[in-house]
């Protein structure tokens, strides 16, 4: 079947307008800030204004003096108060070195925005004038803010009582000993030996993230049912639990709950992070709901940065492309490492885990070792921890085909896995579907032969055109297999699905949506279940008091893990409604006999025998008289998800551009992708996912870049200097899903999208300025990529020409 | 972090030059916005500046120290403070003084690096300041020792005695 | 982020009441606000905490643009959205256009004034050096009532820096007269789109019936030292043909090395110069169409 | 430090003492409860969430104080619909899947309704011009332009509608 066919009346596979967008066009969504309660304080932190530094002293008294004040706290009150992090619930299963930190600093500031002091007072006008009165005395300390540089020998330590700054490292092939490992690499050094042609490279990925806008937030209230806080998240339940840990309250004296609305988060607001963890205690602590509101100056300083990467790559092939090993010693600056569930390594530590990405590389020696430097924390991002290994693999692949002489095309799709399902060298599971497939229908989208005719007859115009290439194999949800020892959590996605006696539906869903639009797709697949409109569906989310457990929207589980959960929940329903319907009919056959359409329930073999979809839920809950034998009332049905297999989803792109070789400055005429998203749901949101995935991805690689200075300070915390595209720097991103096939392994066949898509967009429009700049011979490894970058390295191949 | 260098001849011998740089009270005269500077101890002064950027004012309290001194050729005059909210400062002068037939041929490398807010959002503002700001201390030294001095105060279009570059 | 306590507010209705609060009415610490787009962005992040602000909204006087027996007349608070939108405004000044078009985004562009932006004279601006390559100049009025008129070149000062005092108020930008067939452009370049730009150029031409250039202007702005007229380049472009791409890039490199540029996030120096050539090109370009009548804004 | 002052929002008169130094957009949000405008950057004023109307033209409420808008008429979000049916831009988007999180919606509503009437027939390069001081993190702006095209199409046909 191909996967974007339906039949006409299907609610699945349509672009159905969503339910969502009526509240949100009309300023009626309800987002962390829109919600108030009466009497509430307001907390601003004091953030270190060094990178590095003893704290000597803090003197709060002119603060705590200003009327409105209600409280100021410091690193050396709290620690005593609440326990610290790690907590064994938001530490993954890795070895590693995980620094002890507090809400506030304790001792010293580690980077420039650590939160140090944090001011409550009755507004938040009043309560920054107070925090403007602080007065901290530091002994400043050197500053390490170069990854390399904090590994090497000598290095300013981060963390007092660490012998170095290395927080993770690790070996991903060999077998774990270190025998067996340096046999491993010899195996390796022979193959790249013995190989036709070898790239060496060394690739540098910036810093940058994904900046949701709307900033984070966290409120909370206390009384005598325990604590209840609203937080910016993605992952209620899980909040909940570390809350519990931390503020060591038993953790059913703890309701989490995310809003409804979330503006955006892309992976920011998953961790478990300082800041609420104060705000609930501070509740505690003075009896009355406190609130945080996050600017976007903390923001910029203190989240949302990630990639951050360095891959020595080496890759050897035989003569006709073929990958025969890879090697890639890689390196990632974590910052402070302070950051609840992610530790900010495990964003890299799965970066490297993912490198040989859709690529069948049968021998390969991957090694990470991530740093601590004076720099805030990595936080998850979108392309979680792969966008830089994407850049630097494909890229490897552009230099390797031009190498041979064969166009990058061709090479890619020659080293694409051609047989699925197949393990990588590291071990990722790839479960379904036809790479080649997906691979050649975006190369027929851009007429790559055409292409390169018409980018001939340019050059002799004196055109640089270009086209970059690139793939990515990119999670479809995570398996328990892999979150628990990543994340330290089950992977299943959890819903139930309740009946009631009008027919309306509700869903609760305990992960916290951010704009994806769950509402409408989870609307949708409940309406092709049971055979009513998607306007009788109405979904609960986010709030650990009234949905089932789960882990988080991460990791695109919208689409692959929690629709599974709800569909197999509708499907359970079904059967029971469908068994009464037979008993109540006095009808032989089995549940598969009925079925469910236009908001009837009926005997397919005899449609009119049969009842309204509300008239025998409402028999079923609320009469729930002469039930078939040993059958509960009540329709209510919770399932949880988990695919016999993990499972990746598939897509290529293609950049076209323009250069002009005397400024560097360049502009992208085309940006296609070609994904294979199973059975897509709603195919509008699919291509909305898409755009905004492509776009993320090329901001980040054009115009993001978190920049520190030599001393630890950090010269982007605005979005007047922390650069985003605009439309007008944009063109219209070109989404396709044609060449996909429904996934065997959920339900609906659909795969989960959305998390991966920024990932091949650094190397594809890095591919394509090279390519067009391929008269000149530069080589971009670096990023990111801005004119500036691009001219220099022109400048640098003319001197050396001479 | 950022580096202005400058020449300056001053018509008055290098021991006049070297004392003037000594003096906390001619520093002070003579640092822009300097509202005021006590001695702490041998090369050690407590001082508060403030700096005036167009409307941005900023109160800056530290410290400036001597070091590396060498009477009467050169020394590196070092200055930190701690500006509230906008941040904080820290620059630092290597002064070198070479006599000649007109006097004394004071050379200058400054380096001056910020912090906090200042360094967020000051980024374009703070090279032509500190550029500014260098320019009228040694223009401001040197109409001191000259009293007839041919060195004029720097004109705003930066046609300044001081060769900054 | 918010601002710190403002103790008053006031909203003077015509040019006297502003200059009497100036002149002490309103108190040391009190900042004029005109449309407030670069000012409120320094009061909420609290490098500027005013006493009093003087909003100056309702001096309808101070908010039009007409031509007087000289040139252009353009009162200080007018928006960058009226400007960028004058169909009157002529060729000698639609570099004037150019840059007001372009400032920021439509929002900024709707509150922003042109006024505003020359007294706060922020290096990364795009007025100022338009303001300085079309010779402005500015008429500036006190308590007393006194008028003068300055020069953008000697009012424009190092970044922030201006030659208003403050007691004064900025009335109006006179522009003209200008000669027959002149032509003016500005152009910038910024990261993205409309940013603030990393590297802008202003260039007034006026131009032969034979295309030969017979005076050219060239500003230049985004210069850690404030906005400059740059003679080398004018003297270079003096008695060049349009189209003479050589003679236009040899002046723009003049340009370039006056420019002193300096290195910052988003280009490094050397680059900078290219960039300065090649929005130089298109500025010189639209000039010189723009004199001979060829395009309009 | 504070001072009366009346301003019309949607409509509506409201009468309030504000703080002097009182945001315009803390104004709608905090003291008249209109929540719609959202606050996305801190004092830059670069992102654009918080677009309104002032007399008729879009400005960015987090770059106002409320008092500078004394007197004046303010539109926000809330008023764009009349009589619970959506404008045609605001049908538009949610037709084209125009937005996600919304977190940006509001703002750039308010900017593309009053664009489309100061220019009622744009190229797809003025509609992205018309965009620069909104940023959107979610969409990628594809559908954005997308449903503002067809809104300034519906726009056109309403109009010659109503000559008719």
């Amino acid at each position: 079947m191909n996967a974007h066919i339906r039949n006409e009346g299907d609610w699945v596979g349509a672009s159905v307008n969503r339910k969502e967008d009526r509240r949100l066009t009309t300023g009626q969504g309800q987002y962390f800030a829109d919600k108030k309660i009466p009497g509430t304080l307001h907390l601003v932190f004091v953030r270190s204004q060094q990178a590095h530094a003893r704290i000597v002293s803090i003197n709060t008294d002119a603060a705590r003096a200003l009327k409105g004040v209600v409280a100021v706290v410091t690193g050396a009150d709290i620690r005593t108060q609440i326990k610290g992090l790690p907590q064994p619930v938001v530490v993954p299963s890795f070895a590693a070195n995980y620094p002890d930190f507090w809400p506030l600093a304790v001792d010293k500031v580690k980077f420039h925005g650590e939160p140090v002091a944090a001011v409550i007072a009755r507004d938040r006008y009043v309560a920054e004038d107070a925090a403007a009165l602080v007065e901290i005395v530091y002994d400043p300390l050197p500053v390490v803010t170069d990854m390399e540089a904090a590994l090497a020998e000598g290095a300013p330590i981060v963390h007092d009582g660490w012998a170095s700054n290395e927080m993770f490292a690790m070996n991903y092939t060999g077998g774990g000993t270190p025998e067996s490992e340096a046999a491993h690499a010899r195996k390796v050094d022979e193959a790249l030996a013995a190989a036709a042609v070898v790239i060496r490279r060394r690739f540098r990925v910036h810093r940058c993230g994904v900046t949701p806008l709307e900033p984070r937030g966290a409120m909370a209230t206390w009384d005598d049912d325990g604590l209840t806080a609203w937080i910016t998240t993605q992952r209620p339940h899980i909040d909940r639990l570390a809350l519990s840990d931390v503020l060591e309250i038993p953790s059913d004296k703890v309701r989490v709950i995310a809003p409804r609305d979330q503006g955006g988060a892309f992976g920011v607001k998953a961790p478990f992070y300082r800041e609420p963890i104060l705000v609930c205690h501070m509740a505690r602590v003075l009896g009355r709901p406190v609130r945080w509101l996050e600017t976007r100056e903390e923001h910029l300083m203190s989240v949302s940065q990630e990639r951050d990467q360095i891959h020595n790559i080496e890759i050897g092939a035989d003569a006709s492309g073929r990958i025969v090993a890879l090697r890639d010693n890689a390196i990632a600056d974590n910052g402070d490492g302070c950051e609840g569930v992610y530790w900010g390594f495990v964003m890299p530590f799965f970066g490297a885990a993912v490198l040989t990405n859709a690529y069948d590389i049968p021998l390969c020696d991957i090694r990470i070792r991530v740093a601590c430097t004076n720099k805030a924390v990595l936080s998850p991002a979108r392309s979680f921890g792969a966008f830089a290994a994407r850049f630097a693999l494909d890229r490897a692949i552009d230099l390797l085909a031009r190498e041979l002489k064969i166009d990058p095309a061709d090479v890619r799709r020659r080293n694409l896995i051609a047989e699925l399902p197949y393990t990588t060298a590291t071990g990722v599971h790839h479960d379904s579907g036809d790479y080649a497939k997906v691979f050649d229908h975006l190369t027929t989208l851009v007429d790559l032969k055409g292409f390169r005719a018409e980018q001939a007859r340019s050059r002799a115009e004196g055109r640089h055109i270009g086209i970059g290439f690139s793939v990515g194999a990119e999670l479809s949800g995570v398996s328990s297999a892999v979150l628990v020892s990543m994340e330290n959590q089950p992977g299943f996605g959890a819903a139930t699905v309740r009946v009631d006696p009008r027919g309306k539906v509700q869903v609760f869903e305990g992960d916290a949506p951010q704009g994806q639009g769950h509402e409408t797709s989870m609307a949708q697949v409940v309406a092709q279940e049971f055979g009513i409109h998607p306007a009788d569906v109405s979904l609960t989310t986010g709030d650990t008091g009234t949905t089932p457990f789960g882990s988080g929207t991460i990791g695109a589980r919208g689409g692959s893990y929690t629709v599974s959960a709800v569909a197999n929940a509708c499907r359970a329903l079904k059967s029971k409604m469908a068994t009464v319907l037979l008993h109540d009919l006095k009808v032989e056959g089995v549940p598969s006999d009925v079925s469910f359409r236009d908001g009837r329930v009926f005997l397919t073999a005899d449609p009119t025998q049969g009842k309204n979809f509300a008239a025998l839920a409402e028999r079923i809950v609320m009469a729930p008289l002469g039930l078939p034998a040993g059958m509960q009332a009540g329709l209510d049905q919770t399932e949880f998800f988990e695919a016999d297999v993990p499972m990746l989803t598939f897509g290529a792109h293609a950049a076209i551009v323009e250069v002009d070789p005397e400024t560097g400055i360049f502009k992208i005429l085309r940006y296609v992708a070609s994904d294979d998203f199973g059975t897509v749901i709603n195919p509008i949101v699919v291509a909305g996912q898409v755009h905004g995935g492509v776009v993320q991805g090329l901001s980040n690689t054009m115009f993001e870049e978190f920049v520190y200075d030599e001393n630890g300070q950090q010269l982007t915390a605005t979005l007047e200097n922390y650069k985003i595209a605009n439309a007008a720097d944009m063109i219209n991103i070109e989404s396709h899903h044609e060449a996909g096939s429904a996934c065997p392994h959920t339900p609906l066949g659909s795969r989960g999208l959305g998390e991966g898509i920024p990932g091949p967009v650094p190397a594809a429009l890095t591919n394509a300025v090279c390519d067009a700049l391929a008269p000149f011979g530069i080589e971009v490894n670096r990023l990111p990529l801005r004119p500036n970058t691009i001219w220099r390295l022109l400048q640098d191949k003319a001197a050396s020409k001479g | 972090m950022m580096n202005i260098e400058g020449t300056h001849c001053i018509a008055a011998s290098r021991e006049v030059v070297w004392a003037a740089l000594n003096d906390p009270a001619a520093l002070c005269a003579f640092i822009p916005g300097c509202e005021s500077i006590e001695a702490h101890g041998p090369n050690d002064m407590a001082a508060v500046v403030v700096v005036k950027v167009g409307p941005v004012r900023a109160r800056f309290t530290g410290r400036v120290k001597l070091a590396c001194v060498d009477p009467p050729n050169s020394y590196t005059i070092v200055g930190e403070g701690q500006g509230g909210i906008a941040g904080h400062a820290k620059g630092e002068a290597k002064v070198r003084l070479v006599s000649n037939a007109a006097g004394t041929v004071l050379t200058y490398v400054v380096t001056s690096q910020v912090g906090g807010k200042l360094a967020q959002l000051g980024l374009r503002l703070i090279e032509g300041t500190a550029r500014k700001l260098a320019g009228e201390f040694f223009a401001r030294f040197a109409a001191r020792l000259e009293p007839k001095a041919s060195a004029a105060p720097r004109e705003p279009n930066g046609e300044s005695p001081v060769s900054a570059r | 982020m918010f601002p710190a306590p403002i103790l008053e507010y006031f909203r003077p209705a015509s040019v006297g009441e502003a200059t009497r609060l100036l002149s002490g009415g309103a108190g040391e610490n009190a900042h004029i606000i005109a449309g407030g787009q670069s000012l409120m962005q320094a009061i909420k992040s609290r490098l500027i905490s005013p006493d009093a602000l003087i909003d100056l909204q309702d001096i309808k006087a101070l908010r039009s643009i007409h031509f007087d027996k000289n040139g252009l007349v353009i009162g200080a608070m007018t928006s960058y959205a009226d400007i960028a939108s004058d169909k009157r405004i002529p060729a000698a000044f639609a570099a004037l256009c150019d840059a007001a078009g372009h400032v920021g985004d439509r929002q900024v562009r709707n509150r922003g004034t042109i006024g505003g932006s020359l007294c706060w004279n922020y290096i990364a601006a795009c007025l100022p050096p338009t303001c300085l390559g079309l010779s402005a100049t500015l008429e500036l009025q006190n308590a007393a009532g006194r008028r003068r008129m300055v020069e953008a070149r000697a009012f424009l000062k190092g970044p922030l820096e201006t030659d208003r005092s403050s007691d004064e108020l900025l009335i109006a930008i006179h522009l003209g007269p200008a000669a027959a067939r002149t032509g003016s452009a500005y152009r910038k370049w910024g990261l993205v789109t409309d940013a603030l730009p990393v590297v802008n150029i202003c260039v007034s031409l006026e131009v032969g019936a034979d295309h030969i250039c017979r005076e050219a202007r060239v500003a230049l702005g985004a210069r850690s030292e404030g906005p400059t007229r740059v003679e080398a380049a004018e003297l270079a472009l003096r008695g060049v043909r349009k189209g003479d791409v050589r003679a236009i890039d040899a002046a723009l490199d003049a340009a370039a090395e006056a420019a002193d540029y300096q290195s910052d996030l988003w280009a490094d120096a050397p680059y900078k110069k290219v960039l300065l050539r090649k929005i130089g090109r298109e500025a010189v370009t639209v000039a010189f169409a723009r004199a001979s009548g060829e395009v309009g804004k | 430090m504070k001072r009366a002052i009346t301003i019309t929002v949607n409509g509506q008169e409201h009468e309030e003492m504000v703080e002097n130094r009182l945001l315009l957009v803390d104004f709608l949000r905090d003291v008249i409860n209109l929540t719609g405008t959202h606050v996305g950057c801190s004092f830059e004023g670069v992102c654009g969430a918080c677009t309104v109307h002032l007399d008729g033209v879009p400005v960015k409420s987090c770059l106002m104080l409320a008092v500078q808008a004394d007197g004046r008429s303010i539109t926000t979000v809330e008023g764009l619909a009349k009589n619970g049916v959506l404008s045609i831009l605001q049908q538009s988007f949610t037709e084209h899947h125009a937005l996600q999180c919304g977190y940006c919606t509001s703002g750039i509503l308010m900017n593309a309704t009053e664009f489309l009437q100061s220019n009622p027939s744009p190229s797809e390069d003025e509609i992205r011009a018309s965009l620069i001081g909104n940023i959107c993190r979610c969409t990628g702006y594809v559908h954005i332009v997308a449903a503002i095209k067809t809104a300034a199409q519906r726009l056109a046909a309403t109009r010659l509608e109503v000559a008719k």
